[in-house]
């Protein structure tokens, strides 16, 4: 054997379960993606009063990949007139952001593409926010005035609530004092409580400020279709459309991750550490169980026979998941992969919690106009988030130095910064009268009169 | 770890590119960036000794060094800016009142 | 037992306070509202007057002779080591503070009053321009006149009272766009100048002489490295290297006091004080009545222990104090305008001090200082309060019969001027009796007149002259008919709290300041002189520098009636003059037009300086001017003119042919060299760039060559 | 050997692309390449087993930086640019010093190839493994012994703040 | 804010921006262009270019008898079309003198009511879509896809219905016609609320609205603005109250008005119109007379010469017709005042200083139909 082949070898060996994280994650998200695409038009749909996508398979189900077909065999349309490199790279750049910065998080104490990074976090928030350069070199390649706009819009909006946001991480990250994303959790495992109990305004400013990283709405002012058609978006179509599309769903789950990491005890479940909730550990089986089972009473219903088979079909995957997650609970000696089995269950269900946290934002509020957007974010949620790391470092010396009680302490930073809080908002909405007040006057109307007929 | 030869080289390239933009370009921006560049030849250096002797210091100082490009691009760009606004142009030779 | 507590080791704050709200107003203030202005700036001297009042309060905890807290904050000035008196000495001056005796009663004087005419500044100049820079010019002025009062050494002393002259000269001018006023301060500004030539001389001359400029080691770690003046100067007088009376100490006291006439406004030097009136009245009471002109005073003060082994030096400051007491007095007397009544009062006092310092009579001069501030500076508050009233009004012929309009002013002027008059038991009294008796002691009762003699009686007459001017201003304010304008008359009002409340104040103290040091006769001790004894304590007394006299109870007494009966003597004349008969004193003017009218235009010693000084200075430039015209260009240049005509005509075709080549040659050559040159500055900088890369490449060549030998002789 | 892979991938791509960057007629192509160099020597960081300086680089140059450039170049619309002489009147001296500082630095280095604990063979002190925690010890580094020219760059970062906001502020 | 200085000079000293706004754009509600003059992104004034839809519907009439060219008007602004036909009608039985029959009134007032209300609706949701609200379109199509409902079996149309005739209406009311009317007004108290609990208290909707295209009531008037927008800057007019037509004599009823002129107060104006406009259904619906629903008009229309103009309150605003009879079987002339273009003038004053989302919102409270605009 060839010494380079020993080489690659050992390689592998060393680190076949990286290569195989890294390559279920490339493999996957588009596919997860997509669904959560499917999964935010069914909800719309519900929320809406109306159906949604019904056609392609039961329910819609195989709608995802009906579009991903479709995308992908769409005309590649490049504008005449668009810098034609970089118009090919940036929806790459920023599908790559997304997915790489997924490499640093844990999807379960198992599952992880960089394991025991030093920096776990810290890489997760800078490798996706390189996702900006996609859009503003997207933005810009596409040589049209709604694209560029769209680009300095939100390569503004990114950068401002990329402060709030790391702001507001810092918080979580001197409860758990350390940077590395396993340790985070375990960190949680050992306070025996959430991060979002101890550190709520934290995890508040982070929800907002990672909506607006993601362009959801109600920040969604880069994409939004009612003032600036699709902002850097609009020139693309086709399969380039798709990965931005891609890019911008993988980056809901990261932020999701992250939050899910930080604040939400990451794969542990649900009161980690108390003995008489585990019963807790069934629920995973159970629920698949119950999805399962409603698979299999829908599908007596489907109008056509193939559509029945694929209940059917459906209802078989979950039954095998659940008896997956559920042998390792009954064979004592398989008890090991609990776990990992679990953990991956509650860390996904926990995002997919996220997400729709931010589909339901979206289906409910408007949109805020850019400088309401640039005020929230500058006037309010820094000065918070600031604030909110002082309360939450004083809170720790008290309670480490001082011996206070945790909840205690936390109370109180709490209270301090929801004051802060209130008074920023009372400043703002002094800022806002003021503004309006002296609102522009109406100028000269145009000489150009348009309305001659 | 390998031989600190390599990092050197590496950080010379590096510089002596930057070094290139800096007094060939015309444009004011990539002259800048081309500085970007050298500190961060520069930082290469520092990092690579960093490890060599086993002491954080070299890295603290790429730290500061970052920090100050920062502030050198921020203050550079504002300069560009005003300068754009008065003179309509970012071409470096059209910028010569160095003299005196 | 050592001094300690808060209070005095952060002694340091005491001028910082001043200092922090001075820069604050002096950067930002003019963005402030003039609440804060006035709350930030009266507080910092509020402020700065607790922890005076502390850091005193904790001296006196300790045994007198342990009252000394030195604090050495940084090594300020270290040239190294210079010839001193015992070879080579580590000269240092540092930025340190000293608080003893003298400095408690100056800090407390000028904090307490400098508080209150703060106070008096917010209703004053509330409805002045410039506001900020008015209370920031103040503050800066405190912090000056504390590291003055508060310095370990001389140098730092100098920088207080250079602070303090450029806060007078910024005062005096704050009506700048008045020309007067810009005037006065320029005049004040130059003629301390003249006396602060002759104090740095004297520093230096201490210094070379001790080899130091700190006052005293006392109380500090290491005296040796830390010499003193007093320690140097007693060693030196043990070893016999100096001796009572050496011409070096009679020169360094007679520099100093050169110093001390600038500041403290004696004769010659005093011309300055009355003109400095025009900077606004709190100014006048602050600056030029209580702190700043008493700077001399302490200073002498201060250096007493090298004063009382130069008698020479002493009788200089006894003469000069005596005569500016008396001649001021006189001037005091035909003056019209009110604020000019008090300067030269305040000149006439400052020479009382003088004389009690010139006599050895240290504590007396101190404590005069200190009763004089509080009722000076209330005359002068009064006086601001009575212009108040009048929208600005300030002569006295142009007032009367505001006894009644504004009581809460006049009430407390008149305290005011029975204390300046010497009235018992008021503060004035007992300062200027003590003053008196001093140097009555002083005189030889064998001989029938000597020089004491003739000073005591100067001082008595000047008593009298005082009272009568005073009570000449008082009665013309307050008292008679009014003789205000109509228009004003109306709009006459008394003044805000602000400004009355400082007055009863300074009333109060006006009135029992002199209670601190009740003669000896009255069966009391001499408190404030016990208390100051240590400070003011010689190097040996024995030499004889003082002769302390005994008093006897007769002779105090008549000595004090002397002294009241000379008082009240002048008020009833001033009545009789001014008040009973309001004719009179115009028909006795009339009766020696000559004396009034030297008296009016002050002895025509602005004029006198003029001739002599002003105008000699402005003839020598004319007379330069001549010497250029006529003889340089008359003479010298026409004739070199014609000269050279021939000589040109000589040269014309050397200089064509010869120089011009050459001079041409050069300039191509020049211009020759020059177009490389020129490339190189493009004013592009990327071409200095390649310049800069340039040179590192040759540096880096011809090092890189060295380094290239060495690792070739390691391998 | 993994090392050297990595090493000379990150390097490779870094040279390629400052090259690249340096002669790109187009500011925001000059940028980009500029960006991926930064990347390339993130890598080379890591390799180096600095975690925080790679992240720090990412973060700090790549997405703030660089940010900032591209925007810059967006706002200061360089159409007209694209159509002038790229390079100045003295790139051929310009390259020549260079060249020339390439050399001596080349030879520098090379000269002292062979010399044991010497330049380019300085060996590797500490084995990858025995290093502590980076970040950790960074930070004990940055807060204790250089907490004040750590606070100077903070001050630092502050006036280069309000000048560009001065300067680049629209007069009215 | 702006001064004149700063008016010339944008971000970067360089020429102002111009972005095309449509035709061909989301929210410009069909085919309006507005080419806007930015600086960065604040509106410095804008041009709008109409006429994309321009169909000659003026210059039709000329060619088509009267009863004829009753459906063309429903073309115009086509989600009021009964409103359009109302007005039509009711200017040519003025030109010939007749008067449609009470129980036709009292029925024509239901159907335009319900028109009032589907129009708003229509305004409400895509209003609320052009801010960024996406859900209230939804729930607004489906309350009026129960009005369309009713059109549908009234007349047999839903969109472009051509419901009533000159001199009264075709149709009889369908039997449970009033059973519908009442339980789609019952409902709809329900689901307005729905809408009020979306939009009113939302900070974001009044951060987006309030202050946002101000019209004071002296602009609206010298523009000529009507409807809700001329309501909303506190001006009482409404034609229904001023010069009743139909049945609006007999019936209850407020007029909403505003306070600001801002596009909050326009839209507080729409829902509370929705409202009295339920109320007036609701009283209508209890009383509709008995009686003929035709009055007395001959197959063939000829009026005699002359000329008419009569307006009503459709729910954009003030619709006029103007009429030029020269006794033949065909008008000479017809000139309509649509309320839409009308108030698109005010474009320019609302949308100058503002941002661009704010031009999104304002031609959104402007509530304009292209179809109308162009003709």
């Amino acid at each position: 054997m060839s010494p380079t082949l020993q080489a690659v070898l050992a390689f592998v060996q060393t680190w076949w379960v990286e290569l195989v994280s890294g390559v279920v994650i490339v493999a996957v998200v588009p596919l997860v993606a997509g669904y959560i695409v499917l999964m935010e038009r069914k909800l719309m749909a519900d929320m809406q009063a109306r159906l949604g996508p019904m056609r392609v398979g039961p329910h819609g189900l195989l709608q995802p990949i009906a579009d991903a077909v479709k995308l992908l065999i769409k005309e590649d349309i490049i504008p005449d007139n668009a810098d034609k490199v970089v118009f090919w790279i940036a929806p790459v750049v920023s599908m790559t952001a997304a997915l790489t910065s997924m490499g640093a998080i844990a999807f379960g104490p198992a599952f992880q593409v960089a394991r025991d990074i030093n920096v776990g976090l810290l890489f997760v928030i800078g490798v996706s926010s390189l996702g900006i350069f996609g859009i503003v070199l997207g933005g810009w390649a596409s040589n049209s005035h709604y694209s560029i706009m769209g680009a300095l819009r939100s390569t503004a909006q990114l950068v401002s609530y990329e402060t709030a946001a790391g702001l507001a991480l810092v918080s979580g990250l001197l409860l758990a004092g350390t940077l590395k994303i396993r340790a985070i959790v375990d960190a949680q495992q050992h306070f025996g409580v959430w991060f979002v109990f101890l550190a709520p305004v934290a995890f508040f400013i982070y929800v907002v400020a990672s909506i607006a990283e993601t362009n959801r709405a109600p920040f969604d002012l880069p994409e939004a279709e009612s003032e600036l058609v699709a902002g850097y978006m609009t020139e693309y179509s086709g399969f380039r459309w798709a990965l931005y599309f891609l890019g911008e769903y993988a980056n809901m789950i990261v932020v999701g991750a992250v939050a899910t990491t930080l604040f939400l005890g990451g794969w542990l479940r649900p009161f980690p550490n108390v003995r008489w909730m585990n019963w807790l550990d069934a629920l995973p089986a159970l629920f698949t169980a119950a999805v399962g089972a409603y698979c299999v009473y829908r599908a007596g219903k489907q109008p056509v026979r193939v559509q029945t088979w694929f209940m059917w079909g459906v209802a078989l995957a979950c039954f095998v998941v659940a008896l997956i997650l559920a042998v390792p609970l009954l064979v004592a000696p398989l008890k090991f992969l609990v776990p990992g089995l679990h953990g991956a269950f509650w860390f996904l269900l926990k995002i997919s919690a996220y997400i729709y946290l931010f589909m339901w934002l979206r289906f409910t509020l408007p949109r805020y106009r850019f400088d309401q957007l640039m005020h929230l974010g500058w006037y309010i949620l820094i000065p918070l988030a600031i604030v909110n790391v002082l309360a939450v470092g004083v809170a720790m010396i008290l309670e480490m130095e001082y011996g206070w009680n945790r909840w205690l302490a936390m109370l109180l930073t709490t209270v301090i910064t929801l004051a802060t809080a209130l008074f920023l908002l009372r400043l703002n909405d002094k800022r806002a009268a003021a503004a309006s007040s002296a609102a522009p006057p109406p100028e000269e109307p145009s000489t150009e009169d348009s309305y001659a007929g | 770890m390998m031989p600190i030869g390599y990092y050197l080289f590496l950080s010379m390239a590096l510089f002596l590119i930057g070094a290139i933009g800096v007094i060939t370009r015309r444009n004011v921006i990539v002259v800048l960036m081309s500085i970007e560049l050298i500190l961060n030849a520069v930082n290469i250096n520092l990092v690579a000794f960093s490890r060599i002797f086993g002491d954080v210091a070299g890295q603290v100082f790429a730290l500061f060094i970052i920090a100050d490009a920062a502030a050198e691009a921020v203050v550079g760009l504002g300069i560009i800016i005003a300068f754009f606004r008065n003179r309509e142009t970012v071409l470096e030779d059209e910028m010569d009142l160095l003299k005196w | 037992m050592t001094p300690s507590g808060y209070f005095l080791e952060h002694l340091w704050l005491i001028p910082l306070f001043p200092l922090v709200t001075a820069a604050l107003m002096l950067l930002i203030g003019r963005r402030l509202p003039r609440s804060a202005v006035s709350f930030f700036c009266v507080g910092s001297v509020f402020l700065s007057f607790v922890h005076a009042a502390g850091a005193v309060f904790q001296l006196l905890a300790v045994a007198p002779e342990n009252r000394v807290y030195q604090q050495i904050l940084f090594e300020w000035i270290t040239p190294g080591a210079m010839p001193g008196p015992g070879g080579l000495v580590n000269f240092v001056a540092d930025w340190g503070y000293l608080l003893d005796p003298l400095s408690c009663v100056m800090v407390l004087v000028v904090t307490g009053v400098g508080f209150l005419i703060h106070v008096y500044s917010i209703g004053y100049m509330g409805h002045e321009g410039g506001y900020y820079r008015f209370f920031g010019y103040m503050n800066l002025f405190m912090f000056s006149m504390l590291t003055l009062v508060l310095a370990n050494n001389l140098l730092l002393l100098f920088v207080g009272w250079e602070g303090v002259g450029l806060c007078s000269y910024l005062l005096i001018g704050f009506y700048f766009l008045k020309k007067s006023a810009a005037d006065a301060g320029k005049k004040a500004f130059i003629v301390n100048r003249i006396g602060d030539t002759g104090f740095l001389l004297g520093i230096f001359l201490i210094a070379t002489t001790f080899g130091t400029v700190r006052f005293t080691s006392q109380m500090l770690s290491d005296p040796v490295a830390y010499a003193g003046i007093l320690e140097t100067l007693r060693a030196m007088v043990d070893q016999g290297r100096l001796a009572y009376g050496a011409p070096i100490l009679t020169g360094i006291a007679l520099l100093l006091f050169v110093g001390a006439t600038g500041k403290s406004a004696q004769v010659p030097l005093y011309v300055w004080l009355p003109d400095a009136m025009e900077g606004p009245t709190p100014v006048s009471a602050l600056i030029h009545a209580a702190t700043m002109v008493t700077a001399g005073v302490y200073m002498v003060a201060r250096m007493s222990a090298i004063y009382q082994l130069a008698p020479v030096a002493m009788d200089v400051v006894a003469i000069v104090g005596a005569t500016t007491a008396i001649f001021a007095a006189s001037m005091a007397v035909a003056q019209n305008d009110i604020k000019k009544v008090l300067a030269y009062s305040t000149i006439s006092q400052l020479g009382y001090m003088f004389l009690a310092l010139g006599v050895g009579a240290f504590s007396a001069g101190i404590f005069h200082l200190m009763t004089h501030s509080f009722f000076k500076a209330l005359l002068f508050l009064g006086a601001g309060s009575v212009i108040h009233a009048l929208s600005g009004e300030q002569d006295l012929r142009k007032m009367g019969g505001l006894w009644n309009t504004i009581p809460a002013t006049s009430r407390p002027f008149l305290i005011a001027t029975l204390a300046i008059a010497g009235i018992p038991p008021l503060a004035g009294f007992f300062s200027k009796d003590e003053i008196l008796g001093h140097v009555f002691n002083r005189h030889n009762e064998s001989l029938i007149m000597d020089r004491y003699l003739f000073l005591w009686a100067i001082g008595v007459v000047t008593a009298g002259i005082t009272a009568f001017y005073m009570f000449r201003l008082f009665f013309q304010v307050f008292r008679g008919r009014s003789r205000v304008a109509t228009e004003l008359e109306e709009h006459i009002h008394e003044s805000p709290k602000s400004m009355t409340v400082p007055l009863m104040i300074l009333a109060f103290l006006s009135i029992c300041g002199g209670w601190f040091a009740l003669p000896v006769l009255w069966g009391e001790n001499n408190t404030f002189g016990t208390f100051l004894e240590p400070a003011l304590r010689g190097v040996k007394d024995e030499i004889g520098g003082v002769e302390v006299g005994h008093h006897t109870l007769f002779k105090e007494y008549l000595l004090m009636m002397a002294s009241v009966g000379i008082a009240t003597l002048g008020i009833w004349l001033a009545y009789r003059l001014y008040l009973q008969y309001p004719k009179l004193h115009s028909k006795v003017a009339a009766a020696w037009p000559r004396l009034h009218n030297l008296l009016i235009n002050k002895y025509y010693v602005d004029e006198i300086y003029d001739a002599l000084f002003v105008n000699r200075v402005k003839d020598l430039s004319t007379a330069f001017g001549v010497v250029d015209a006529k003889l340089i260009d008359g003479v010298g240049v026409d004739g070199a003119g014609w000269l050279a005509r021939v000589i040109s005509r000589i040269s014309m075709w050397w200089d064509k042919w010869v120089i011009d080549g050459l001079v041409n040659l050069a300039g191509k050559i020049t211009n020759g060299l020059s177009v490389p040159v020129r490339m190189f500055q493009t004013g592009v900088f990327s071409s200095y760039a390649v310049l800069i890369l340039l040179g590192l490449a040759i540096l880096l060549g011809y090092y890189g060559h060295h380094m290239h030998m060495i690792v070739r002789n390691l391998r | 050997m993994l090392d050297k892979v990595i090493f000379f991938f990150f390097a490779g791509v870094a040279i390629l692309s400052a090259g690249l960057m340096v002669t790109r007629r187009n500011a925001i192509h000059s940028a980009v390449f500029l960006i991926t160099t930064l990347l390339a020597t993130a890598g080379i960081f890591l390799q180096l087993r600095a975690e925080f300086i790679f992240i720090a680089q990412i973060i700090l140059y790549v997405g703030g930086i660089m940010v900032l450039f591209v925007f810059v170049i967006m706002l200061v619309r360089l159409d007209v640019a694209l159509h002038q002489i790229q390079f100045s009147r003295q790139k051929w001296v310009a390259l020549l010093v260079t060249l020339a500082l390439a050399l001596e630095v080349g030879v520098m280095l090379w000269s002292s190839r062979k010399v044991p604990g010497q330049g380019f063979l300085l060996p590797n002190a500490v084995p990858a493994g025995k290093l502590p925690p980076n970040t950790e010890a960074l930070a004990g580094r940055l807060f204790d012994a250089y907490l004040l020219p750590f606070e100077i760059a903070s001050v630092l970062l502050l006036v280069a703040m309000v000048g560009a906001v001065v300067m680049a502020k629209k007069r009215t | 804010m702006q001064d004149d200085a700063a008016q010339n000079q944008t971000l970067l000293g360089a020429d102002e921006l111009v972005l095309n706004m449509g035709p061909q754009h989301p929210s410009t509600h069909g085919v309006l262009r507005v080419k806007l003059k930015l600086d960065g992104e604040r509106v410095r004034g804008t041009e709008c270019v109409i006429g994309y839809l321009h169909r000659g519907v003026e210059k039709i009439a000329e060619n088509r008898s009267y009863q004829q060219f009753a459906p063309y008007v429903d073309r115009m602004d086509y989600v009021a079309a009964v409103s359009n036909g109302l007005g039509y009608c009711e200017a040519v039985e003025k030109l010939l003198n007749v008067e449609a029959p009470p129980r036709a009134k009292v029925i024509r007032t239901i159907m335009t009511e319900l028109q009032r209300i589907a129009s708003h609706l229509i305004w409400l949701g895509t209003h609320a879509l052009d801010i960024g609200a996406l859900t209230p379109l939804f729930y607004c199509l489906r309350e009026r896809e129960e009005i369309l409902k009713i059109f549908e079996k009234y007349c047999g149309a839903r969109l472009t219905t051509h419901a009533f005739r000159i001199g009264g209406l075709q149709y009889e009311a369908y039997d449970s016609f009033e059973k519908d009317v009442e339980r789609f007004c019952k409902d709809f108290e329900r689901r307005i609320q729905e809408y009020v609990d979306l939009l009113t208290g939302n900070s974001i909707w009044i951060g987006r609205t309030r202050n946002v295209g101000v019209l004071s009531a002296e602009e609206c008037i010298a523009l000529g603005a009507s409807g809700p927008v001329l309501r909303a800057s506190g001006v009482k007019w409404d034609l229904r109250k001023a010069q009743p037509y139909a049945a609006y004599d007999q019936y209850k009823f407020e007029i909403p008005v505003g306070t600001n002129g801002d596009t909050y107060d326009r839209y507080m104006v729409r829902m509370e119109e929705m409202r009295q406009s339920r109320l007036i259904c609701l009283q209508a619906i209890e009383n509709i007379p008995a009686g003929p629903i035709m009055g007395k008009v001959g197959k063939v229309l000829k009026p005699p010469a002359g000329e008419i103009y009569h307006s009503i309150e459709a729910p954009k605003g003030i619709l006029g017709y103007y009429i030029v009879s020269d006794g033949t079987t065909q008008p000479y002339r017809v000139r309509i005042r649509p309320p839409s273009f009308i108030n698109l003038q005010a474009l320019d004053k609302m949308a100058r200083g503002h941002l661009v989302a704010d031009v999104v919102a304002i031609i959104g409270t402007l509530d304009i139909v292209l179809g109308e605009v162009d003709r």
